[in-house]
């Protein structure tokens, strides 16, 4: 993972936010106030717009400027929440070495290292939201796919192998939150009646996901 | 959607600056990040900051002023502000007795100020306004959602603050008015998102949201339309029952302050009527109204339909919603 | 028809009594026939007494207090009040100087205050406002209807009776600034008369009605949505061209009052953005803008819409603009 | 005319504004603020209710209560114009010897007494309201019937045909008003934009006129 793949995968984000247009904001509508699709269209408009300022920093660098833009830019519960995420991202791999190789050229360590960042993201999460599994959040879809990802890695998978599984591993993380009840963040005052929809969160979280994943796939085959 | 707007991404800023222009003898309005602060900065006080989601006009940037807020931070509409808005708003106000947030128990503002508190390089400390009763099975719940009560919060935390009391008092005052307060809303239309552009949730020609949110997050439940009185009745029995619940005792001919609260399209003459019947049912529950504020204090863009909140005051609590305050929304000087 | 209403007939009486048990500091509530007067009766004044259909509260019982009315006439929704109204409150606030009616000019306030001035048993004038530059061609007119700018009229005229003022002196200061004011509205949405159950005139989805009265009466035209700045300027060169034509003089960096008066259903983020507009604009014509008032003063039961009210100041009218005032709707003390 | 035709002629009025609820709230609503219809059933509701209160009084006395009664029961433009219309009737009859002679004995001095009475109303009407015929108001129904009831009546015309006429002559001046442009009234802001609609004052009082006309045919013919 260097730079240039985080900006592209800026870009990748923001398609599949704007692409979701419909979808995000239904679903905040239904459990929350409607405004989850906004937000997550400033947020990735904004990382976009600063490509420029992005494209010289270590990788490192820039996902903290994204989480820093991020936090002055989303608001509402998404903004601290993925701010945090790239904040304490960047900063697991700023304290170790190397990072500047990417999953291109295939170094597995390297995969490992990107891995560990994720899961130290998605704690700081769960530590800014006080939120876990089971909670309708996020996270149903945020944790499963960070086990899976430290646990393939550390099984040396096929990086191929690994995108397409957390694909899968998010969209069902996603779907899974459509029976539960909440019990973070707007939903949570809805009780019974948050049963049958989907979280607006976990949703935008497995779009980016699936961007991500997607955009690696790409540049590995071709 | 027909609104009085430009283009949608202008909005805040064109109507921030409509209030400050309007208002330039009590306000200063910063921009990027926005915030508003007192047109005097005030002396060696706790200096109170509140902030919130942008829809809830005059909250919070209505009450800025003398006896009230010290500064304002507006976020988009219905989306807390961030914490970059907070921190250079406590940077401008800070008067070197710290800073008191007030905030709205939302996640999004909750973790927004909590990052900001972190951050700041003063001292702080945050009040959490919950009054919302709508929501009861507290298994479910991250915490009551703060409405229309803040506004009482606002007011009495800001008279406390001008006497100059240090920090923590300021807190305890401001967590005894939440903790006295009960607030329930009832929706009669959705409001609408101007990014949206289509209502925040749909609902019939005779159906009502009982217990709905100053978002529009659903409540305890739809309903049928039913008269004023029943309706009234059922808020009135759900802040009765949230005080019992929560051991407030309301006996004894508790005096009280009834807040009629209009969530933006629902003019005063219903405002008065919902008053009139709110207070009745009370006084049978021996709940003396002593003190009463009817009007769009903490609205909900323009969604009809208004709360109820009462507030069991105590000789402390009177004194400072009694007490002089001249800001946008709320003014009197005895 | 969704309304927090009992039943249709009692709707008046439930908010007028919810309104004087709110503001029971301020006024008291005299029924059958139906009227309003402030709570200590002045001494030795010009009695101010307002009245109108109901509908468009705050005015007229809002204005009710130190410095601005001594009785309002509530009629049914958007119908005059009738002669016996006048009468008692007449009787029950006469202070040995005469009283002064403030009417809005609509045939049916003006002859129902008529018939009561001529039954009076004391000395009385009336103010008639008529603000709405709305409708042009005055070959067409009994005159212009009054709306927003009333506010002003009662607040200054109930300043200038308070000092002692003498009847004409009264009267002669409530025709000036009647005279200094133009008002022009705008509906997005109509009105829903309670007892008609259904909206007073349909309008589409992307229509509004440029120049809409306080009562759904249509305005100028039809049109189809426009950006606010847009219509704003229509309103902003009505009033205007409306100067021009009654010879008022508006050059030389005249000051002036703006007013940004909510219809009931549009929140105080639109109005604000509209004042925004408005005061540029204003302001590109050598209008300096010195006060300001924004909110909802003269409604439309739960009409979407705003109206712009421009008044030009001078130092009489300003002094009387600033005075102290103590009213359910407007306060302040210096 | 004695005062049992006039508590008659007060329900015949009643039960012909109730009947046209749906015409006169939409007329107002087209050209004024739509609460003609409510207006005037208040007033016509009220004198129904003060029947008892009636009944004992002379003739001149009933329509001088009724006056006095609608002036603080009705409001609005309609309220005093139709007010002054009653008191200014009794004004007349009182002033005059033996009103206690009605339709029924078809006394001529009699019907021209109503006449004039009638006459007197309309007058009242136009100084309350400084209007006259042709500005699209009730007196576009008012002016040509009480012309046309004091030529006919002095024309010792059959009660009848006086009544039939009547009929029609309110019918035709409430039609006219359909094309005018309204100068007075809550309608005179409309300029051309009033054209097409009938005034809602002028078709309350062609219904009130036609139902005690019929009233008469009807008793004449019983
Ligand atoms: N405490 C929390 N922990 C993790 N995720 C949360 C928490 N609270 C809210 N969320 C996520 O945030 C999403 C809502 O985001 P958004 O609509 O942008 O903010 P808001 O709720 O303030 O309007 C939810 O769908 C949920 O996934
Ligand atoms: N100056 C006037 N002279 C005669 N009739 C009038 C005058 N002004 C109004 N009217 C009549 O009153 C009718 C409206 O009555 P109504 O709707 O009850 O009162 P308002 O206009 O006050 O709402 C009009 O249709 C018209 O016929
Ligand atoms: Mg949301
Ligand atoms: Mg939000
Ligand atoms: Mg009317
Ligand atoms: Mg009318």
């Amino acid at each position: 993972m260097n730079t240039e793949f985080i900006i592209e995968a800026a870009k990748a984000i923001q398609q599949s936010i704007l692409a979701n247009e419909h979808t995000l904001e239904s679903l905040d509508r239904a459990i929350g106030d409607g405004d989850h699709y906004i937000n997550m269209k400033r947020g990735a408009n904004v990382i976009v717009e600063i490509e420029a300022e992005l494209a010289p920093l270590k990788p490192s660098e820039a996902l903290n400027k994204i989480g820093i833009k991020l936090l002055s830019t989303i608001g509402g519960a998404s903004g601290p929440l993925l701010a945090s995420f790239f904040i304490s991202m960047a900063k697991v791999l700023e304290s170790q070495a190397h990072e500047n190789q990417g999953l291109k050229e295939n170094g597995d360590e390297s995969t490992l290292k990107i891995a560990t960042a994720f899961a130290a993201g998605v704690q700081a999460i769960i530590q800014r939201g006080k939120a876990n599994l089971g909670e309708k959040t996020m996270l149903d879809v945020l944790i499963p796919v960070s086990n899976q990802f430290v646990l393939l890695t550390t099984q040396n998978c096929d990086i191929k192998l690994i995108c397409a599984t957390l694909i899968h591993t998010a969209e069902q993380g996603m779907l899974a939150t459509k029976d539960l009840i909440a019990t973070k963040g707007r939903a949570a005052g809805l009780g019974e009646r948050a049963i049958g929809h989907i979280d607006p969160g976990a949703k935008s979280c497995q779009l980016m996901i699936e961007a991500v994943c997607k955009l690696s796939l790409k540049e590995l085959n071709g | 959607m027909k609104k009085f707007i430009n283009k949608i991404d202008n909005i805040l800023i064109e109507s921030l600056s409509g209030f400050a222009t309007a208002h330039s003898d009590l306000v200063t309005l910063h921009l990027d990040p926005n915030f508003l602060t007192r047109k005097n900065k005030a002396q060696n006080k706790v200096a109170v900051i509140s902030g919130g989601g942008s829809g809830h006009e005059p909250l919070h940037a209505g009450y800025i002023g003398y006896g009230m807020l010290d500064a304002a931070c507006p976020g988009h509409v219905f989306t807390s502000p961030t914490p970059d808005q907070m921190l250079m708003a406590a940077e401008a106000v800070h008067a070197d007795k710290g800073i008191l947030f007030i905030v709205k128990n939302y996640a999004g503002d909750v973790m927004n100020f909590e990052m900001a508190a972190e951050m700041l390089p003063f001292e702080s400390a945050t009040v959490l306004t919950s009054d919302d009763c709508a929501v009861i099975n507290s298994t479910y719940t991250t915490g009551r959602r703060g409405v229309a009560g803040t506004v009482i919060v606002e007011k009495c935390v800001g008279s406390l603050a001008e006497t100059g009391a240090d920090l923590q008092t300021c807190k305890a005052l401001g967590d005894k008015v939440n903790n006295r307060t009960a607030s329930i809303g009832i929706a009669l239309t959705s409001c609408t998102v101007p990014a949206a552009g289509r209502p925040t949730f749909d609902i019939g020609d005779t159906e009502l949201e009982m217990g709905v949110g100053i978002h529009g997050e659903p409540g305890r439940r739809r309903e049928t339309m039913r008269e004023a009185d029943e309706l009234v009745r059922d808020c009135v029995d759900a802040i009765l029952a949230d005080f019992k619940a929560r051991d407030l005792d309301t006996a004894n001919n508790s005096e009280a302050l009834l807040l009629i609260n209009g969530f933006g399209a629902t003019p005063l003459m219903e405002l008065y009527l919902i008053y009139n019947t709110a207070a009745k049912l009370f006084s049978q529950h021996s709940i003396q109204i002593s003190r009463s504020l009817v009007g769009n204090y903490t609205t909900a863009l323009d969604m009809a339909g208004a709360s109820v909140t009462l507030c069991l005051l105590d000789d402390e609590i009177k004194r400072h919603w009694d007490s002089p305050v001249h800001t946008a929304a709320l003014r009197h000087e005895r």
